[in-house]
């Protein structure tokens, strides 16, 4: 494969356009409103029309209005028809020749699309996930040909530094950096890998990357491997992706028949192979050390950091992990230059970041904004506001991690720090709206649930932690507790918060923090009065006995 | 296991083929796979038990999750799950006495535009009311109204 | 000096702390010019009188007269001690919490276990209600002091009783608060 | 191999390069407290009872896996630490069944001794009084799972001294387990070779000599080490 073999492909897919194309959504929110079976009745109507010659159907990835699916959308008109089902098929066809129908259009110039802006998603809803030629068409694996062919790996490294790209994971830290770390080691073994093992609850942009461009994901993997180093790729996938594992598998062996993957990738003497790992079920593994721990086929438990994966990674060797988005932000780094992309966002946060929008809105979806974009303008001008007259009252950014914001803090730049301010954290980028009859005890108990049965087990803060923190908040939510119990669950989160082993310890008192931070009143309006003294009894000594004392003045449960 | 060379690194990827093939993991398939990669039993049993995709014990004949995930939770996916597990007599996580249903609840499937959703048998149905979850499962149990 | 109006309690426990207090052998016969033993299985009140000003718990909340009479405690007390592990922690007698249900217990002791004649004990007013759970006394009232010990040895409690006595906050050495 | 040079709880303390806080500290007879970590085994940092803070660092670490770097200023016994260790001891009191009274180890266990060091009186937090199990089915030893804080201690001395692979942890979260093999009762284990390390290793009473009574069961620690060094570096110091 050479640039000419490259530019040939992307010409013959092209000369393969027709007059018209209906792109299908074949994501996951799509598919399980019988988006195949919308596919399948609009390839028997042109069939049966006899348009095949004018009229491609193209399966494609995530285009987005995911509570509207299934969707289809019209080229070159523009137009996107909404939940479509099969017997519609031959009237959506009919409006191709100019005829009106009945069918529910979405409005592509809403502000839902107005505000967006693609980069991680610009192949998204575009090319076929399923055919490599089609991703090529869209200059794919042309960011590839030209940092094998023209850039040394520590220039590679540098662009991904200047751009200013910061890990989409949700921590932010600066991915230059990571690199650079791993390519510096003095080991001759070292790997990439990516985790695409999505699990906050609520959160869906992984897996819409994954299932609409995986070439892309490979393409940010392999210029990574080059960068630093590394001849093997890992990609780490939820078992729960079935449809994302499958277009992965797809796209890796389409890549390796083109001479994209394996031994000399575009000919160069650079060889970079990738492999899936299928995750099984455990949230922890989003953790570096326990996702190396699950790849190398161990209890996926995290271990104590330092030494850092970039030192001493998978297999002992030094190891490069970015998530999806990350890997995806990248070739559009290398085709544009770091320039350009550090032009996107923020002072300190650079480029896009894309949400996946639900919960109590209007418009529920994947969205993908500048770094720096209003909450205000994500959830009210873009979701719509909370649906049929309800108010907004929070934001809930990054999963069991992160935090709820309130209706008051809306104008927020969504940036790493302005959240990190506000005791949330940006995360993956599941965005959860609240409205008034969400009930934020509850909202927190929730999550603790989730912490306490996604703990590993192997720190006693986290394992034990979580489990009396889920209790002290189920007491408070049937108002059983009283003041004292408030105040051991602050003291609790404080310890889960500073001694736990990992991220997921570290991180689980966040939701209680929060939101005992910004609707403190929902919690103290369930306590019970304070256990009456003895009428006859002076309060008991003031004095709290001095640290050395063992003797402690107790208190009730 | 010969496609993964028999690598212990592969041993989470074996027990997902085996358990495709076989539904779920006994203590002989266990040993088996143990013994193939020379690993220790105890370590397999370790990572078995440690993901929640492994099962120990043999599957429902028909199977129905309910994603708890943050957005569906917020749209009453608990509401969902009560209503089945009240219908089954099973708490999320068990299977039916007579072998017929297995109920469970998922982290999150990442269906979360359609939320609630729920699984039935491997297909995902959008926007799920405790109603729509009883007609569904009701007809497995065989004593449909 | 006025004397204090002292209470011993015997909840659910083996009386071992009580045992425990007797071993204070002459010092018991210095306790009376500090305090007035008003309430104890070792005197013959029966109600719980009022204005107690120091009470020593032992054993742990087990069932409906327990938690009847600690609240009564409480109301009517300045300072309460947890005496002796099943006070402090449930100890032994809250062994039986795995169990989960209070039938479970009557069943396991009186079915189960049974080699003669099993049954459960049916006349009113021989078994006070079991309560599903067997609760610490900290759990149900706040307490103000912890004596930990199965039995607290008697230099322990006298250590104890002697600060609280001369109202002092009480402190023990470290080797004194060892559970068990 | 270079030294380095830091200061412990404002003690000037010199350490070899590859020494960790912990090891650092002992030498200086700066005691720092522990429970998963066992002399002669890996460190796994899970129990917590031994972070440490490090001026200028906002993270607590543990001192049993943290290097020595020169010029660190250390801090093992502050006030929040005390106040932290007190609560993880809390924490582990109310996870699982430790009655102390009856238990075999009553008077030489670690989290006994841990409690009264740090002046842990009652625990604060609901008991969870988890209904486990005991496999007494070893012909020689026995497993108390309500005794058990899940330290690992036993796993790692069968792994990576005995090297037989018998025990493991099973489950996750607080429903984590030692098990045997594929979970099967002691006595059916294909792989133990009854060698007893486990039960040396046991800081609490979860790993005992059958026929032990209350406060019966000591260890002999050094018989760990003795092992170790012999395995390791060939050098029997009888």
């Amino acid at each position: 494969m050479l640039l000419e073999d490259l530019i040939k492909i992307k010409e013959a897919e092209l000369a393969r356009r027709k007059k018209h194309t209906l792109r299908c959504c074949l994501a996951a929110g799509c598919i399980s409103s019988q988006g195949q079976a919308v596919k399948d009745a609009l390839d028997q109507a042109v069939q049966a029309a006899g348009l095949a010659a004018e009229v491609e159907v193209r399966g494609v990835g995530c285009l987005r209005l995911c509570g509207e699916g299934p969707l289809v959308a019209v080229d070159p008109d523009g137009v996107l028809f909404q939940k479509i089902r099969p017997e519609d098929a031959p009237a959506l066809l009919s409006t191709l020749q100019g005829e009106t129908s009945p069918l529910d259009r979405g409005d592509l110039q809403s502000p839902f699309f107005k505000h967006q802006l693609p980069l991680v998603l610009e192949n998204s809803g575009l090319v076929d996930p399923d055919r490599i030629e089609s991703y090529i068409a869209a200059d794919g694996y042309l960011a590839l040909r030209n940092v094998l062919r023209e850039m040394a790996p520590p220039e590679v490294v540098s662009a991904i530094t200047k751009s200013g790209l910061r890990g989409r994971g949700g921590a932010g830290y600066p991915t230059g950096l990571k690199w650079a770390t791993v390519a510096k080691t003095k080991s001759t073994r070292r790997f990439v890998i990516c985790n695409a093992d999505e699990g906050d609850p609520g959160a869906f942009m992984d897996r819409s990357v994954l299932e609409s461009d995986p070439h892309r994901v490979l393409e940010g993997m392999i210029v990574a491997g080059y960068a630093v180093g590394a001849e093997q790729g890992f990609i780490y996938v939820r078992a729960e992706y079935p449809l994302a594992i499958q277009r992965l598998q797809n796209a890796i062996r389409q890549a390796k028949q083109m001479g994209l993957l394996g031994s000399g990738v575009f000919e160069s003497p650079f060889n970079f192979n990738i492999d899936i790992r299928i995750g099984a079920g455990a949230f922890v593994c989003g953790e570096e050390t326990a996702l190396m721990a699950s790849v190398e086929g161990r209890r996926g438990q995290p271990r104590p950091r330092p030494p850092f994966p970039a030192e001493s990674g998978l297999f002992g060797q030094p190891t490069l992990i970015n998530n999806v988005e990350t890997f995806a932000n990248v070739p559009p780094i290398i085709l544009k230059g770091p320039e350009w992309f550090a032009s996107i966002g923020t002072d300190k946060s650079k480029g896009t970041k894309v949400f996946a929008l639900a919960g109590k809105i209007q418009t529920t979806g994947l969205i993908e904004v500048p770094m720096g974009t209003p909450l205000r303008v994500i959830v009210e001008t873009m979701g719509g506001g909370a649906p049929a007259g309800g108010q907004i009252k929070a934001v809930q950014t990054g999963g069991p991690s992160g935090g709820c914001i309130p209706a008051s803090h809306l104008d927020t730049p969504v940036d790493y720090e302005s959240l990190t301010t506000l005791g949330s954290i940006m995360g993956s980028g599941g965005m959860i709206v609240m409205d008034q009859t969400t009930d934020m005890v509850d909202v927190a108990r929730f999550f603790m649930e989730f912490c306490r049965d996604e703990s590993c087990g192997k720190c006693v803060p986290c394992r034990a932690g979580t489990v009396q923190l889920h209790e002290l908040l189920a007491k408070i939510l049937a108002r059983q507790a009283t003041q004292r119990d408030l105040d051991r669950l602050e003291e609790l989160c404080d310890l889960v918060k500073h001694t736990s082993l990992c991220g997921l310890g570290q991180t689980a008192p966040n939701p209680v923090l929060s939101t005992l931070r910004f609707f403190r009143h929902e919690y103290l309006e369930r306590l019970q009065p304070a256990h009456p003294n003895p009428p006859s009894a002076p309060p008991t000594p003031a004095t709290q006995p001095p640290n050395t004392a063992p003797v402690n003045p107790g208190a009730p449960a | 296991m010969k496609r993964h060379q028999f690598r212990q690194d592969a041993l989470i990827e074996v027990l997902h083929k085996a358990q495709e093939l076989f539904g779920f993991l006994d203590s002989d398939l266990m040993h088996y796979v143990a013994r193939s990669l020379k690993l220790p039993t105890s370590r397999v049993y370790g990572v078995a038990t440690f993901y929640h995709f492994f099962n120990l014990k043999p599957k429902g004949a028909h199977t129905c999750v309910v994603c708890m995930g943050t957005a569906c939770y917020v749209k009453g996916a608990d509401q969902v799950v009560a209503a089945l597990e009240q219908c089954t007599g099973v708490r999320a996580g068990e299977t039916t006495p007579d072998g017929k249903v297995s109920l469970a609840t998922a982290r999150c499937i990442g269906a979360c535009g359609i939320a609630p959703a729920v699984v039935y048998d491997g297909v995902v149905t959008a926007r799920q009311s405790p109603a729509d979850a009883l007609a569904n499962v009701k007809g497995w149990l065989g004593h449909a109204a | 000096m006025e004397r204090l109006r002292l209470a011993t309690v015997w909840l659910g426990g083996c009386s071992g702390c009580h045992m425990s207090f007797l071993d204070l052998d002459e010092w018991l016969l210095e306790l009376p010019a500090r305090a007035e033993l008003v309430y104890s299985p070792l005197v013959d009140t029966k109600e719980y009188p009022l204005q107690v000003d120091l009470a020593l718990i032992e054993g742990a909340i087990c069932n409906a007269d327990h938690l009847e009479l600690i609240h009564q405690i409480r109301q009517r007390t300045r300072t309460l001690v947890a005496f002796g592990d099943c006070a402090v922690t449930g100890n032994v007698t809250a062994m039986r919490n795995p169990l989960r249900r209070a039938e479970a217990v009557l069943n396991r002791a009186y079915i189960e276990l049974a080699d003669l004649n099993p049954q459960l004990p049916a006349q009113p007013g021989v078994l006070p209600p079991l309560l599903d759970t067997v609760l610490p006394v900290h759990a149900v009232v706040p307490v103000e002091y912890h004596l930990p010990g199965c039995p607290p040895p008697a230099d322990r409690i006298k250590t104890l009783l002697a600060q609280l006595l001369e109202g002092r906050t009480p402190q023990l050495a470290q080797h004194q608060i060892r559970f068990g | 191999m270079a030294a380095k040079t830091l200061t412990i709880d404002g003690q000037l303390v010199s350490a070899e390069e590859n020494q960790t806080l912990l090891e650092a500290a002992r030498d200086a007879q700066i005691p720092i407290p522990t429970l998963c970590h066992l002399d002669g085994v890996m460190d796994v940092g899970a129990c917590r009872m031994c972070l440490v803070e490090i001026v200028g660092t906002p993270k607590l670490l543990p001192a049993c896996v943290t290097k020595v770097q020169e010029g660190l200023e250390v801090r093992t016994n502050s006030e929040r630490l005390q106040r932290y260790r007190r609560l993880l001891l809390e924490l582990l009191f109310a996870e699982r069944n430790h009655v102390c009274a009856v238990c075999v180890s009553n008077g030489h266990c670690e989290l006994q001794d841990l409690a009264t060091q740090h002046g842990m009186d009652h625990v604060r937090y609901a008991y969870q009084a988890p209904n486990l199990g005991v496999d007494l089915s070893h012909r020689l030893y026995g497993l108390d799972h309500n005794r058990c804080v899940l330290c690992t201690r036993c796993v790692r001395v069968c792994w990576y001294i005995e090297g037989a692979g018998t025990l493991n942890l099973a489950g996750r979260g607080t429903g984590s387990m030692i098990i045997t093999d594929l979970n099967q009762p002691w006595a059916d284990s294909d792989t133990c070779t009854a060698c007893g390390k486990c039960v040396q290793a046991c800081p609490t009473g979860a790993l005992f000599y059958k026929g032990a009574t209350v406060a019966e069961m000591e260890r002999d620690r050094q018989k760990l080490e003795y092992i170790v060094t012999a395995r390791e570096k060939k050098q029997w110091n009888v």
